[in-house]
């Protein structure tokens, strides 16, 4: 067994150093009728690598990859281009098997690299501060959520209606445990609500998504003054990061909480996680974030160092009065973000988003001309496409080509027969001009009213 | 050397990314106005490739050397795990793909559970929690659900022993319980009796780590689970340490309801620095109904993902993450699963518990046992060996640095004073294991001999010495500024 | 450009410095004519990742990879499983990018790893010491002819009919040009051929392969007793190396020089490259070793290390008086060998040699049991196959399946009516039992006159 | 920390590789018995991994600091070409492949041999090499090859320069020529009348490095080829310093007849410890014809290979290698072409230039350049500045290392005292230069200021100490061998 260096020899030497007789002895402890002896059942003995490789690969070419294929699928998860580096040194085992730097001597790598990412964040959101990461995107915003209620003393948070669906049944799955009162409001595929009439005195917070799920954009500073003027605060949650390459930060807006999911920069779509929540504030707020936060010292000898800090805010010292439950983050995944945020900088970081912008302008533009709608006026890199009948089934036939043609609104919302013949399509750098003309040609058959 | 921060580095207008040329097109960005000087550092990908490298040298990994964290289980991370989990076939799939072009992904997730479930012999599984806590939030939220359809919404109060992970006390209250605690008897196990006293009709669950945090197993765990049932309240297992128990404890045989398997613990996905984990909670059949979304069920088509509670034929209390879970580690503990087997995964915990107890002997006679008898997969000392030496258990951990060794768990489990909580792992030879014991008896008998010099002044060879957390705490700076002009 | 940090400010500031009017004036001292003002003809501008990455994918996706279908290849160059830890430390900077360890100090692990690689090949080899690597098994093979005239001082030397033809040819091509007389055996289908009758009192060495290009596998006792008697030594070339862990080693049955192949180790198939020379001898002829030598020695304060030894056989101080030329090897690849014959081990090593024996087997008991010829009483893990009328036909019809069935003699041995219809067929741990009943299938076929 | 030799390691019985069972047959080994005892060690999985991490950490690689040894171009490794080169299209397929499976692998090389030949001018590229020297082989073959065609067997006389890197004379005697050296003028020039005057019937060639060891440009390259080719010889050009004029100067506008080119060096494949590398060598329309087997001609039904002397148009000399050539590293080279493009191979050029030229500037007062002007990739000094002071190159090279760089190349070229070859290359950032050259001031500083003692005992911080290398070479240890019991 590849994995075990002990031998035979070895476990009778050290049960002889023990005293023990055997190591069943050990286990002495376990109550009689728990004790399992016989093998578990159904599992083969130990296998070598090529079995094991070759049983999940069979797996693994039962499904179609994202990149085989044209493929337009956003809605909070979005297929970039990651650099060859980002992985290689991301494997590296000083990073890959490091645990969480509580002995900061022997972790300075891992701290630095926090402070590094931190600093990155708070630079793209427009924010003073940001904490060392999140589970996800939606999770980060469930947190939002309970950090505006614990800054504000309010337990009513408003959930906008272009918010990402999944976000809001995390929010609501994680804050309704605690009674807080949410706010929904309806799907908005026009980006067209009106969120400032839902504040009132009582508001903790207004939540609202930019892209919004359908892909409109919007200037956030008349709602951030709504919401200052009732004393709410004001969460932008951001589901592609990339935007923030080229549309004004959410911070400049007036945010005072912004979440996103990072997942864009330096990480694959792993069939939706690990993902990487990204969570930035104010600084008068930095006592109420959630998280690990890494922060600049000195050493001994006067030296510039890094720590884990503020750790009164966690569970592992606060116990029951944390700011949050969360331990493990996603530390190797805020790796990939930063080091790939590194490689592109501030002209590579600008750059990708005008190109995500521009291609998703020439799909449009392409689309248009074909004579299928496009519900949007503004965007970034995804939109609302209107097709005649049932969006979901033209994307399950369209999956047979394969083309996947993008995520129908229905998924997210079954059974509201308004929203049916809603397509979201979303455009990367990764998308090429045939891989546009195969949708445009897909849903120009369509809007034609032809049959395939 | 010093490796300066990325934003010291900076040399505007140079990048580590070449793309395409933008097509020409008319911005749409609603009348936004395009975004300008965000601040980012420009740097070639020579400059970040080495930077990066240079960072690395600062870390102990396991790869590096023993890494004997107690409670956090650093055992080695297999190679292969890392090289399936980037087949395109799972990294490359989104997790809205239509799912008859995710078939294998979906089985995957199912094969999984599976294993989970027979391992543990337990009835159903929720696979998305993202990392333990997570986990220990998706089993009280569960609990929860069960007792508000029970009607039983009084029943507020959760029950955690004094030696809890901090996590499970923060969990309780995130989910809107009372904490109240169990103290430890004197043999570091939970009893009946501390229990039972604790019990009463506002009681949700017990919340209880079986191996402990004292590295021990928790010989009265059934009749607890028993008193706690029959006082109508449930019994959420902390499966933190389960990878000592695997393949030879089946946790339903315990009476648990509820427990998280840290699948970065004990099926070895990498801990990365702190994440990602990935935390599937076990259910027994009275919590199986209320199971987040989503889930993977075997329909006539093929497997399918159940997304909305309309479709599902239990009555799941929400939605913990924004996909399906941590595809990623998924793949890495099915492997792990695989290539152990029946008889790998046994001899796993087994050695585990061997070369806890195997340390545990060497030391006994120099360090402090606080508690009596064999241990598990951890070996707990207290600081009682290095009273009058003024030398404290973080001058002791700083001084195994300069041994080369990463320092254990220190001042955790909170029971025992001046804790050292020593995880070795079953993937650590018997010739490491004879290095570190001679490393630690070498300092044991330092610091009775009266050089509390050596160990304040530790760690010597580090890029850096001790670092001032206070300082840091009192005057926070979580990030970089620009220095002044 | 990604790779390129200097701005044009940098540039500026940097010909400032010098005190050059422009970059071009650095380049003075070329000839007017020769400069070269306009771009490369054809070549597109720099392009980023994504675009080398599809350009290259597209190219790939042109072969067949042998992974991807039964593969029954062998000759010279073998798929065998490597473990995945290999690639991930291989790829480590430090020693991906680290050169020849000129500077001992700061190549200490480039150093320890060849140290530990010798011994591996010295004690598989049944060898005294073996060199830090050659380019490819054949270049060693022309080298241990060269070293053993050095030896000797003779100048004629005997090649096995049984030797790889390329391996043959590569001599030829080297020792040609330096006057030596090459006796070559002609092919030996049957393993049959007697060396011993070729060895004269002129003869510097005789070269055999074991197992032969045709599997066959022998006892060279005697043979090396013959080359001693005579004054001559015996050259024995490894193709399989994975041989050496059931086979009686080289060293155990006489030989003077060991060459090997030593891709099967740690190393992909690659198209041929890069690969691994082994080379290995007997203590005495040290002095007389090709290459690089890593030898053990101690630092300043007596404490073990390594350092490049023996180099006044090389080239870099002996110049033209050098044992050869050789100057880069193939170093990655020696450590992939080493990392992989250190996960093996012992028990590894065997058990993988048995098994690939094993399977061979069981390959020409299923061809045996449904009619087809298999030409060896003795193998490894390849042998030879014969079919009514042309192999090479047969491989390419098959090909199309795909199902790649082996290496046709003829592709060696061109018009040779006598070696048309046999077959090399290799079998390796990575050989399921569904293929080998697809070359069963597709060969019995034939061999029972029918037609696919 | 000490990390044991793998043999020291050993723990019998333990494997790293678990294998499935083998099937039951009766073993046909001809009568041969199985052997047993080899004595390699027995090693986990876990064990090994560490073993590799840490010996790399005792290792200096680009990735890790400036590595400026002169003439070896340790520039940036690209991480996308490792990524492409281990595409199973390309590093799963087998060198005997039926051609119509492998017709991607034969574009690749056509392309890449495309390439090569528009960079250089030239009519012809011959692939196989495995590595520089073995480029110069096949280059003295082919010309020896021509010569042979030509009836002139008496052309025995190869005029090589005192300058030139140690494979040149190796590589003649190798091919059974006997080597004339030039020498070098004052000015680290080869002139055309020192060629003139070693020129005669028995001369084959000249092998002349361009740029020269030096790293200075021959200004009288030309004249050079002219007057060889005139006296019927042919120009064998070591292209080992090509990569400072790729896209600024075609060596076919010199006169070149062949030239390898180490695609290691100017094409950026890893240098991997000493290789593997990779030397395809361009030929003029004299040497075509005589390029060794295999190569790829485009055929009716695509790509082919030519394999055999009879199917060939020409008159090959021979086979350099068993089979192709090095694939991997053209997959690599042809990423680091396409990806530079025609601007970016321009500039990287111009930018090698540029950095050892401003390397010099900055550093000619406090050192001592023997050769005034501009340099091309490569800034020359000699020792001269050291004297007196008790200090060696040598010395001087290891305080290099204490201040965190790598040495440069020492002791060559041949024709200057006590050289310092420095070849920063394109890669390095002009900040990483900047501390460089501060560097290098600072320890030229203190050596003028008598503190010798601050070279002699370094390096200080390294895993190792000097090494006794006289030592070593007396009484060669090679190999492990077990302990005397």
């Amino acid at each position: 067994m590849r994995y075990l260096p002990l031998t035979e020899a070895d476990r009778r030497e050290m049960l002889a150093a023990i005293g023990a007789p055997s190591v069943d002895a050990l286990f002495g402890d376990v109550p009689l009728a728990a004790r399992l002896d016989q093998p578990i059942a159904g599992l083969a003995p130990h296998q070598g690598e090529l079995q094991v490789e070759r049983a999940l690969s069979r797996l693994a070419a039962r499904n179609v990859p994202a990149g085989s294929c044209p493929s337009f699928l956003g809605a909070g998860a979005y297929r970039h281009h990651v650099p060859a580096a980002v992985d290689q040194l991301l494997t590296r085992g000083e990073f890959l098997t490091s645990y969480t730097p509580y002995q900061p001597e022997v972790t300075q790598g891992t701290l630095q690299y926090l402070f590094e990412f931190q600093t990155q964040v708070a630079l793209i959101t427009g924010m003073d501060v940001a904490n060392a990461s999140m589970y996800d995107g939606a999770t980060a915003c469930a947190e939002a959520v309970l950090m505006a209620n614990r800054v504000t003393r309010r337990n009513r948070a408003v959930l906008s209606g272009g918010l990402h669906p999944h976000y809001r049944e995390v929010t609501a799955t994680t804050t309704g445990v605690l009674g807080v009162d949410l706010v929904t409001l309806p799907a908005d595929p026009k980006g067209i609500e009106d969120l400032t009439a839902a504040i009132d005195d009582k508001t903790s917070c207004v939540v609202v998504q930019n892209p919004t799920l359908f892909g409109h954009v919007a200037d956030l500073t008349p709602l951030a003054e709504a919401c200052h003027a009732k004393g709410a605060l004001l969460v932008v949650v951001v589901t592609e990061v990339v935007s923030l390459g080229l549309m004004p930060s959410p911070g400049s807006m007036g945010a005072d909480i912004v979440v996103a999911e990072g997942q864009s920069i330096g990480n694959g779509l792993n069939f939706g996680g690990p993902y990487l929540g990204l969570f930035a504030t104010r600084d008068k707020f930095v006592r109420q974030l959630p998280g690990r936060l890494c922060g600049e010292t000195v050493d001994a000898d006067g030296k510039r160092g890094f720590v884990l800090t503020l750790s009164t805010r966690e569970q592992h010292i606060r116990r029951e009065k944390a700011t949050s439950n969360i331990c493990t983050n996603s530390g190797l995944c805020a790796l990939a973000f930063t080091m790939h945020l590194s490689l592109l900088g501030e002209v590579g970081f600008t750059g990708l988003a005008q190109l995500n912008h521009a291609k998703a302008v020439q799909l449009a533009d392409k689309l248009a001309a074909a004579g299928v709608t496009v519900a949007n006026d503004g965007f970034f890199n995804e939109f609302t496409v209107k097709v005649d009948g049932d969006a979901a089934a033209l994307v399950d036939r369209l999956a047979d080509e394969p083309l996947l043609a993008g995520v129908p609104v229905s998924r997210f919302y079954p059974g509201q027969a308004d929203l049916a013949g809603l397509l979201l399509v979303a455009v990367t750098e990764t998308t090429t001009e045939d891989d546009m003309d195969a949708l445009v040609n897909a849903l120009k058959d369509l809007a034609l009213g032809g049959t395939k | 050397h010093e490796e300066p921060l990325i934003f010291e580095l900076d040399n505007p207008g140079v990048t580590g990314v070449d793309l395409e040329a933008a097509p020409a097109v008319t911005s749409r960005l609603g009348g936004l106005k395009a975004r300008a000087g965000i601040g980012l550092p420009g740097l070639s990908e020579p400059t970040v490739v080495r930077h990066y490298t240079r960072l690395s040298q600062k870390n102990f990994g396991i790869d590096s050397t023993m890494y004997p964290l107690g409670s956090c289980t650093m055992k080695h991370n297999p190679r292969l795990n890392e090289k399936l989990a980037r087949l395109a076939g799972f990294s490359d799939i989104h997790p809205m793909q239509p799912q008859s072009t995710v078939q294998g992904a979906l089985e995957l997730i199912d094969q999984l559970a599976h294993w989970l479930k027979t391992l543990t012999g337990m009835p159903a599984v929720a696979m998305s929690p993202a990392a333990g806590a997570h986990g220990e939030l998706c089993g009280l939220m569960a609990i929860r659900a069960a007792l508000q359809a029970r009607g039983e919404t009084g029943r507020t109060r959760v029950l955690v022993p004094e030696s809890a992970h901090g996590t499970n006390p923060a969990t309780a209250a995130f989910c809107g319980f009372t904490v109240d605690a169990i103290p430890a008897e004197a043999n570091g196990r939970v009893s009946v009796e501390a229990v039972k006293a604790k019990l009463g009709p506002d009681v949700a669950c017990i919340m209880l780590t079986n191996p402990n945090t004292c590295g021990l197993f928790e010989p009265q765990v059934k009749e607890i689970a028993d008193a706690v049932h029959a006082a109508g309240g449930y019994f959420y297992c902390d499966g933190a340490n389960y990878n000592a128990i695997v393949g030879r404890v089946r946790p339903a045989d315990l009476g648990v309801d509820a427990m998280h398997i840290n699948l970065h613990k004990t099926f070895s996905t990498p801990h990365g620095g702190g994440g990602p984990g990935s935390g599937p909670v076990v259910l027994s059949d009275a919590l199986a109904p209320y199971a987040p979304l989503p889930y993977v069920v075997h329909g006539a088509d093929g497997l399918r993902l159940v997304e909305h509670a309309a479709d599902a034929e239990g009555r799941p209390f929400g939605r913990m993450k924004a996909f399906h879970g941590q595809m990623g580690m998924f793949v890495r503990a099915l492997a792990y699963i695989l290539s152990h087997g029946a008889d790998g995964l046994r001899q796993a915990s087994s050695d585990a518990v061997l070369n806890a107890n195997y340390v545990k002997a060497r030391l006994q006679d120099v360090m402090s046992v606080p508690f009596d008898g064999y241990c598990m997969h951890e070996a707990l000392f207290d600081d009682r060996f290095l009273k009058d030496t003024g030398v404290t258990t973080l001058d002791f951990a700083k001084a195994m640095i300069d041994e080369g060794f990463h320092p254990m768990t220190m001042y955790f489990p909170l029971v025992v004073h001046g804790a050292f909580l020593i995880e070795p792992t079953e993937t650590e030879p018997k010739a490491t294991l004879d290095q570190f014991i001679g490393a630690m008896r070498h300092l044991a008998g330092k610091a009775k001999a009266g050089d509390a010099a050596h160990f304040l002044a530790a760690p010597r060879y580090t890029p850096r010495r001790r670092l001032d957390e206070t300082g840091a705490a009192r005057k926070p700076v979580l990030r970089w500024t620009p220095p002044a002009a």
